[in-house]
């Protein structure tokens, strides 16, 4: 047996650079600290590397499955004598897979942030925020148990927190922080309750005795009912609520536009690539109890990622935003992954969604940080987040152009970019289960490859704005991360999935449907063709459209309404009509009570003071009625 | 005779200063001061050395060891006040009454040693009206202040109905058991109708001296035309020793209608609490004010009593101790300040602390113990007193009472408050006590410091109570 | 010289006298006459006590013991109430308990 | 003089030390080495401690010390520490020591003002060593009044009022741990032997049902006033709110503790049956608090007062996890204690800082205070995450510890509860991100502000420590759950027999 103990350090690497640069960032040059931070992360992503190649192609299988490794484990907290929270790392084929999905995104961006974060106030600082976050993710997926994942998951989330709110002095960077903050919060919350709801019907947090065929979990099924569902059903979908807020799925996507208030970099690792995708490892992490347990829950999985995928894609359409627009890209990609595991099956070809979601992960980490990047790029050659003062940037930005044309093909899902293989199998997949779902899928390709191209047109071609300095290309620093995501958005598709990251890790076969491939390759291209009619040249055609789309534009413009609605919740209902009424309930209803009982008794004794008249007569009435009245009663009470 | 040593070491020593007062010229007449501190002194002391307890004049006269512990602790708290009204006395206004006032305090200290001492109704009539009238005297001290002719006024004519009251009570009582002896009385006790006014007429009585709700009109008017020292003798001694003896008639003569007394005091205590409380809110002269906390701590004194039992008993002794170091050591404070500048009024303690710190923690202190407050002494007064009602399963009257301790708490704090808190344009100038001032506040926070910590106190007043209920 | 007398009329003239000396301490404004009705409070007891003792413990002389220390406790008591009645009417020239109300509530 | 004792002289000798100081600096001096020494102290304690168990001492109460006090009433002076206390004086240590750095600037009445601090803090030693009834009652009144004075003379605002406030309600709760404990006294020998204070020959006696149904009440309200108990909460947002900085710090960091502590150790301990029969009412009760708190600190603007409603909200979580008796709940309970003590003493500590350079503790008439003073604005940022539960913090420990050991009950009513008391943390984490995003984010709103200096070596010294300690606790939870469990074995096992 290989010792995988070393594997602790691809996630303490990180921890100790956040507490080094947390520390004595300042006491750095700032470049320094970039270059400290950033070789962290490479050392990380060697070490990760090497442990994806030494369990793949080393250790060797158990019945043909890649094994579940523990490779170290410590218990942290202990409830009860089942319940305690251990930390350790689990190696399985997906959090491997993951561990080379973050390290290799997060070294591309630290890398990249050395030179988009040039001269910017707080740089220690940003790069301390990176490590901390790559640990966090690190720690999350490599968790052994559920409520490490929770722990690592909180920690992503303040994280994220962190970095959107980075510029701390813009308003709307600080609002975004707190909205992204407190919508996982309560997307948490659910969370929570699952792992709790999990907690008494299962007695283990543990993910190998949970997802065990035999363990207590699956084994229990739907015994026990509560509201016409099982428990475990209810804990799956608490559970899925925590995932779908982290996930930013309908209706908890409101804070992923906003937090692009974040550097470029931060969105592209974590509102992009890594802890927005946590919510599909989540449900990957859970699936066979989802699958066995808890198959309604898994329903609403499919749904809400379905629902997802066309909402974000209509929004995306309408946006001007780049980095919102590709914010909503990413919903309606995850929105995908999500579907993908919704309709998967358990087991062998059954679980190609599971596959085919995990490998949508996998390829949309590359080509979604490369279009950020990208995007960051642009910014930081334009200094405008909005596509209506671009245009005509491919002359002068030619790298960025390049790459970010690679990964609009490979989002949009034109064979051979990475896109293509991911997609296909979530389509096949979507097709054998649920037609309906695959319908929306299909559409949503086609809209996806529109919005991607009316994107890029919109950039790089079209009318050249006047810019305040001519754009020019980023330094070698940025551009390099971009060429080497860009080979990774190529070439990350011919990986094969089926052999590695299966539901049951059991490796399957599978190749390519042509009926289903060839489909959604020609709405692809439609998708880009409508997009190159419209965008390629100054033409008003878009303008009609949306004049005769009218309201529904409007809506979609406007995000659905949703943020409007969440205000209104929060502010008016919250906080106007929850938390003030109770505010002043405290301050006169039960403070008044207290104050009400020293009132009376001050006026009390105003009121009685007459007794204390000065008079010696009136002393001498009182004193003797006293004594007869005492005595009359007494007479009474005693003798009669 | 060392049986009644007490009461005679007090008349000889009353006897002496008298001739030292008539012989001395008139412009020496406050010479009188140091040998007068000096002999009640060596009263005290001699009170503490154990002799011979039993009965004299065929039970007229009685005394155990705890009667005599009782004896001792007046004698205490007397020799405080004798020391602290040394700054008062040399008053110019007072000259050439120095030596009345220690032959009135001594006679009515005379008489409430024979009344605790008494073994019949003679004896403990006598008692009270020696231990009263001079009072009276005494409260009138000031003659060119009409509040002082006031305060003799409502005390001599209160206390005059309240005894003519209490005396029909006892003729009653005689009437019905056909003897005025305790040890007769008892026996014959019964709750006739007739008998149950008697007791209650004699409770009345009673109850003006200690100041139960509804006999307790007078003290407060009598507490503040007094001058301060007379009303620390009235507020602690006075009542001290009309709780013992209260104490030790309802526990022996009226052991028999036990539960028709304890009704009683239940009754009264709730209202002398309450009403001692709710008047004590809103005073501001210092006089007045403790006037009605006395009044409720009486109400919590009633308690113990009602708390029948060992316990009870070696409680209510306790607390009067407590009670005594306490309210002397408020009323020290409150004298120093009234004499040095003739301020009374709470409202001129503002920002006491800040120019006077001693007397104000000293202050504080007093207050704390009368409020209850750990560690000083009171808190474990109170805490007694709870337990001996607790003990008869009176829990509604405990609860009363603690609530009733939180309403003296915020009083007691008020003038905390106006010490430490509240700052004043004006505040009362620093000054130096003079000796005796000092003495008599360090006995006083000595203790109310001590007394809560030295459980052997308590043990050895317990150790002497027994029997007695 | 009051053989036949049943003890209950002895106590009824206690008792009025009693409640007589309790109504003019009650209602009179003067503080003589109120002085002067605590001495018919303290004289009812008198009668009450010489009464009790003389037809229904005539054994013992307790009650008529008790009867004269109240007659002499009720002079000293008077003394010293004069004398404050004096100094109050030094200060105010009148002797009227209505007016005697400086300190109060 | 055996360890424990110390708790209660070495404050005493450092007051006196300070009665004999010249000046301000002398008075700080002494004071700071008196409380580190009992910080020293109470690490020695701790180890030995540890070091007692790991030898295998299995007593409930270590290092007991009994003496007789007043024989006939049967009142001792005993003291003993199980797991439980021992984590309360650490905590108290740590929190008192915090505190002298904290009020470092006090230069009015400066003696007056450490002497009444540290003598409360011997109030608050003395009470968490005893195990008699009486002392730990007097030790309670003694930890409480000193507020007066400290509120009243240092505070700010309407200190009058809320000092006199305070006091009084704390006051009203100790009259009714009173009538408890005077009950608990005279039902502690129902075969007719003496009567006793002490808590563990109480706790092995079996007293009738409705005996305890009568006074169960009287103990867990008078402890639940302290511990912040709706609705008898209000002293505390003005309390806090008028308080001096190391005052609240103390208040709301040991004194609180009090409340809950008593509540285990005396109501729930030596009253199981009542407990577990009126558990559901006050069940609700602390649930309401826990939500009501956390809405009341939305609205707030008030640093303070965000804080002293935060405070009832995590308090009520107190109270809420000790009236689920299970091991995990109440273990959970005594690790919020000392998580929100900590938490809560860095969170006062942040704002008298705050407050000494601003002049004002509004949060809309601040804003980017990161810019200016970094060091105080980033504890104050981690104070804030440890507050709504983040994990590597104490908070998340207490928090996660509560709620899986209150969901761990087989009734809906149980887990609808704690579903309940579990969406605080959403709220918690509204109003923690609201003020941190008013209060140390955005642009600069005054500009006096641009010259505000960041914090001092004490000050850096005082929220170091209490930093440290939630990281600690937060990060290595498990050695302090184990301790905490070792002395919850009795009282679980007692709730146990009865529940069955």
């Amino acid at each position: 047996m290989i010792n995988f103990s070393y594997t602790v350090f691809i996630v303490l690497i990180p921890l100790i650079f956040f507490v080094l640069l947390g520390f004595f960032g300042n006491k750095f040059k700032p470049l320094v600290s970039g270059i400290i931070g950033t070789s962290g992360l490479f050392i990380s992503f060697l070490l990760s590397c090497y442990t994806a190649y030494q369990y793949f192609f080393v250790v060797p299988k158990i019945a043909g499955a890649f094994p579940k490794l523990i490779a170290y484990n410590t218990v942290w907290l202990r409830f009860t004598d089942t319940l305690h929270i251990d930390l350790g790392v689990l190696l399985d084929p997906i959090s491997v897979m993951m561990l080379i999905v973050i390290t290799t995104v997060s070294f591309m961006v630290h890398l990249y942030s050395i030179g988009y974060m040039k001269g910017e106030k707080g740089y220690e600082r940003f790069f301390s925020f990176l490590s901390l976050f790559t640990f966090s993710m690190l720690g999350l997926v490599i968790a052994t148990n559920i409520f490490q994942m929770y722990i690592f998951w909180e920690l992503v989330g303040v994280s994220s927190y962190l970095l959107i709110g980075f510029y701390y002095e813009k308003d709307s960077a600080v609002a975004a922080s707190k909205k992204a903050f407190i919508v996982t919060r309560f997307a948490d919350l659910g969370f929570l309750i699952g792992i709790l709801i999990l907690s008494i019907t299962t007695k283990t947090f543990d993910f190998i005795s949970l997802t065990d065929p035999k363990g207590p979990a699956l084994q229990q099924g739907s015994s026990i009912l509560f509201l016409g569902l099982s428990t475990m059903t209810w804990s799956m979908i608490f559970v899925f609520m925590g995932g779908a807020g982290k996930s930013a799925m309908f209706p908890l996507h409101i804070w992923l536009p906003d937090a692009m208030e974040g550097p470029t970099p931060v969105s592209a690792l974590i509102h992009a690539a890594t802890m927005v995708v946590a919510g599909v490892y989540l449900v990957a992490r859970m699936f066979p109890i989802f699958v066995i347990s808890a198959p309604a829950a898994l329903t609403v999985v499919a749904y809400v990622g379905a629902f997802t995928s066309l909402f974000a894609a209509v929004i995306a359409c309408t946006q001007y935003d780049i980095k919102r627009v590709l914010a909503y890209s990413t919903m309606s990609q995850i929105g995908y992954m999500m579907l993908a595991l919704g309709v998967s099956g358990y087991g062998g070809h059954e679980g190609l969604g599971y596959m085919a979601s995990m490998f949508h992960l996998f390829t949309h980490a590359f080509f979604k940080a490369l279009l950020f990047l990208c995007a960051g790029a642009i910014i930081h050659a334009v200094h405008t987040n909005y596509m209506t003062e671009m245009g005509g940037l491919r002359k002068h930005l030619p790298i960025t152009h390049l790459t970010f044309l690679i990964a609009c093909f490979a989002i949009a899902g034109i064979p051979p970019f990475a896109g293509f293989f991911s997609k296909d199998e979530i389509l096949a997949a979507a097709f054998e289960n649920n037609k309906l779902l695959w319908a929306v899928e299909y559409a949503v390709a086609g809209i996806t490859a529109f919005y991607m191209f009316r994107l890029y047109y919109r950039i790089f071609w079209g009318k050249e704005q006047h810019y305040s300095h001519p754009p020019h290309e980023a330094p070698l620093v940025m551009t390099i991360p971009l060429m080497l995501l860009a080979v990774g958005a190529i070439l990350a598709g011919l990986v094969p999935f089926q052999n590695l990251v299966t539901s049951d890790s059991l490796p399957f076969e599978n190749h390519i449907e042509l009926g289903i491939a060839i489909p959604s390759i020609l709405i692809a291209l439609l998708g880009i063709g409508i997009a190159t009619i419209f965008y390629r040249k100054e033409t008003n055609l878009p303008q009609k459209i949306t004049r005769t789309l009218g309201s529904f534009y409007t809506a979609a413009y406007h995000k659905f309404y949703f943020d409007e609605l969440y205000l209104f919740i929060t502010k008016k209902i919250l906080f106007d009509r929850v938390s003030t009424p109770v505010a002043w309930f405290d301050r006169h209803i039960v403070d008044g009570m207290m104050n009400g009982v020293s009132y009376v008794t001050n006026s009390v004794s105003g009121r009685i003071k007459g007794f204390q008249s000065g008079q010696l007569q009136q002393y001498a009435w009182v004193f003797v009625s006293g004594a007869i009245a005492l005595a009359l009663a007494f007479i009474y009470l005693w003798t009669l | 005779m060392l049986i009644m040593r007490h009461e005679l070491l007090l008349v000889i020593i009353t006897v002496i200063l008298l001739l030292v007062e008539i012989f001395l010229p008139d412009n020496r007449k406050h010479t009188i001061i140091l040998p007068s501190i000096l002999l009640f002194f060596i009263v005290t002391v001699l009170g503490f050395i154990p002799g011979p307890t039993g009965e004299l004049f065929g039970g007229m006269y009685a005394t155990t060891p705890l009667i005599l512990t009782m004896k001792n602790i007046l004698n205490l708290g007397v020799l405080i006040i004798f020391i602290q009204s040394v700054n008062w006395l040399k008053k110019i206004e007072n000259k050439g009454k120095i030596g009345e006032y220690y032959l009135i305090l001594l006679s009515t200290l005379i008489g409430m040693d024979y009344m605790i001492s008494s073994g019949d109704f003679l004896m403990f009539y006598l008692g009270l009206e020696l231990a009263t009238i001079p009072l009276a005297t005494l409260a009138a001290w000031e003659r060119f202040k009409e509040k002082s002719a006031e305060a003799g006024v409502k005390l001599i004519f209160t206390s005059a109905l309240s005894s003519g009251i209490l005396l029909y009570g006892i003729s009653m009582i005689y009437g019905t058991t056909g003897s005025v002896y305790f040890r007769e009385v008892m026996g014959a006790f019964n709750a006739t109708p007739l008998q149950v006014l008697a007791f209650i007429f004699f409770f009345a009585g009673m109850a003006f001296k200690i100041a139960i709700v509804p006999f307790h009109l007078w003290i407060a008017d009598v507490y503040e035309g007094s001058p301060i020292n007379i009303t620390s003798y009235l507020s602690v001694i006075s009542k001290g020793a009309a709780v013992f003896i209260l104490m030790i008639i309802l526990y022996t003569v009226f052991y028999k209608i036990a539960l028709l007394w304890r009704d009683v005091l239940y009754v009264t205590s709730i209202l002398t609490m309450t009403i001692g409380n709710l008047f004590a809110i809103r005073q501001r002269n210092i006089k007045r004010f403790l006037a009605f906390s006395s009044i409720a701590q009486a109400g919590f004194i009633l308690l113990g009593l009602i708390g029948q039992s060992q316990l009870g008993m070696t409680t209510v002794i306790y607390f009067v101790l407590v009670y005594i170091f306490s309210n002397l050591g408020a009323f020290g404070v409150a004298g120093i300040i009234s004499n040095v500048t003739g301020k009374e009024s709470i409202d001129d303690y503002d920002g006491l602390y800040r120019t006077n710190p001693l007397l104000s923690l000293t202050m504080m202190l007093a207050l704390f113990s009368l409020a209850g407050i750990p560690p000083v002494a009171g808190f474990f007064g109170k805490f007694f007193l709870f337990t001996a009602a607790a003990q008869k399963g009176l829990y509604l009257l405990v609860i009363i009472g603690v609530l009733n301790t939180i309403i003296s708490l915020y009083y007691y704090l008020l003038v905390v408050k106006a010490m430490f808190l509240n700052t004043s344009d004006q505040p009362i100038a620093y000054f130096r006590s003079d000796a005796y001032s000092r003495i008599g506040l360090l006995m006083c926070v000595a203790g109310i410091v001590i007394i809560g910590f030295a459980s052997p106190v308590y043990e050895f007043i317990l150790s002497l109570s027994h029997g007695l209920y | 010289m009051f053989e036949g007398v049943p003890l209950t009329w002895f106590l009824i003239v206690a008792t009025i006298m009693f409640f007589i000396g309790i109504y003019g301490f009650l209602v009179r404004k003067n503080l003589i006459t109120i002085l002067m009705s605590l001495e018919l409070i303290l004289n009812s007891v008198n009668i009450n006590f010489v009464a009790f003792n003389k037809l229904l413990y005539p054994q013992h002389m307790e009650g008529m013991f008790f009867t004269v220390f109240v007659i002499a406790v009720a002079a000293a008591e008077a003394s010293v109430a004069i004398a404050i009645i004096i100094n109050i009417y030094r200060r105010l020239i009148n002797i009227d308990v209505e007016r005697i109300d400086e300190m109060k509530y | 003089m055996d360890n424990l004792t110390l708790f209660i002289i070495i404050p005493l000798l450092t007051i006196f030390g300070i009665l004999f100081c010249r000046d301000h600096k002398q008075v700080k001096i002494v004071s700071a080495i008196g409380m580190s020494l009992q910080l020293i102290n109470a690490g020695i304690l701790i180890t030995m401690f540890l070091l007692q168990r790991a030898a295998g001492n299995t007593d409930m109460m270590l290092f007991v010390k009994d003496v007789v006090w007043y024989p006939s009433l049967n009142i001792h002076y005993f003291v003993g520490v199980d797991g439980i206390s021992v984590a309360m004086i650490g905590l108290t240590s740590i929190v008192i020591f915090a505190g002298i750095f904290a009020s470092w600037e006090v230069k009015d009445l400066s003696k007056e003002f450490f002497i009444s601090l540290i003598f409360l803090s011997s109030g608050v030693f003395g009470f968490f060593i005893s195990l008699d009834l009486f002392t730990l009652f007097l030790f309670y009144e003694v930890a409480v009044i000193p507020m007066y004075l400290l509120i009243g003379i240092w505070g700010t605002g309407p200190r009058h009022y809320s000092a006199m406030k305070l006091t009084l309600m704390l006051m009203g709760g100790s009259a009714l741990i009173l009538v408890g404990l005077l009950g608990l006294y005279f039902h502690s020998n129902p075969s007719g032997g003496p009567l006793t204070f002490s808590i563990p020959a109480i706790s092995l006696v079996h007293i009738p049902p409705d005996v305890q149904r009568f006074f169960f009440p009287f103990l867990f309200v008078g402890f639940g006033v302290l511990g912040a108990l709706f609705p008898f909460h209000t002293w505390s947002p003005d309390g806090h709110a008028s308080a001096p900085t190391a005052v609240s710090m103390l208040h709301a960091g040991v004194l609180m503790k009090l409340g809950g502590y008593g509540c285990f150790r005396v109501a729930v301990f030596l009253l199981p049956d009542a407990a577990h029969q009126l558990a559901w009412i006050f069940i609700i009760l602390t649930t309401i608090s826990v939500i009501y708190g956390a809405f009341g600190a939305i609205w707030q603007k008030d640093l303070k007062y965000i804080n002293a409603y935060s405070s009832v909200s995590h308090c009520g979580l107190v109270l809420f996890a000790i009236l689920m008796f299970n091991k995990t709940a109440m273990n959970g309970a005594i690790l919020q204690m000392i998580s929100h003590g900590i938490m809560t003493a860095l969170f006062f500590a942040l704002i008298g800082m705050i407050y000494g350079r601003t002049h004002t503790r509004y949060i809309n008439e601040m804003g980017g205070l990161m810019k200016v003073m970094p060091f105080l604005a980033v504890c104050y940022v981690i104070a804030g995450l440890a507050s709504l539960g983040l994990p590597g913090f104490s908070g998340f420990v207490a928090e996660m510890t509560i709620f899986v050991g209150a969901f761990q009950h087989n009734d809906v009513f149980h887990r609808v509860v704690t579903v309940i008391a579990v969406s605080s943390i959403v709220v918690t984490a509204v109003y923690i991100l609201r003020v941190v995003g008013m209060l140390l984010l955005g642009r600069i709103k005054n500009d006096h502000y641009l010259e505000i200096t960041d914090a001092k070596w004490y000050e850096k010294l005082s929220t170091g420590v209490l930093i440290f300690s939630i990281t600690a606790i937060g990060l290595a939870p498990l050695w302090l759950s184990e301790l905490i469990n070792n002395g919850l074995g009795p009282i679980i096992d007692r709730l146990l027999v009865v529940a069955h």
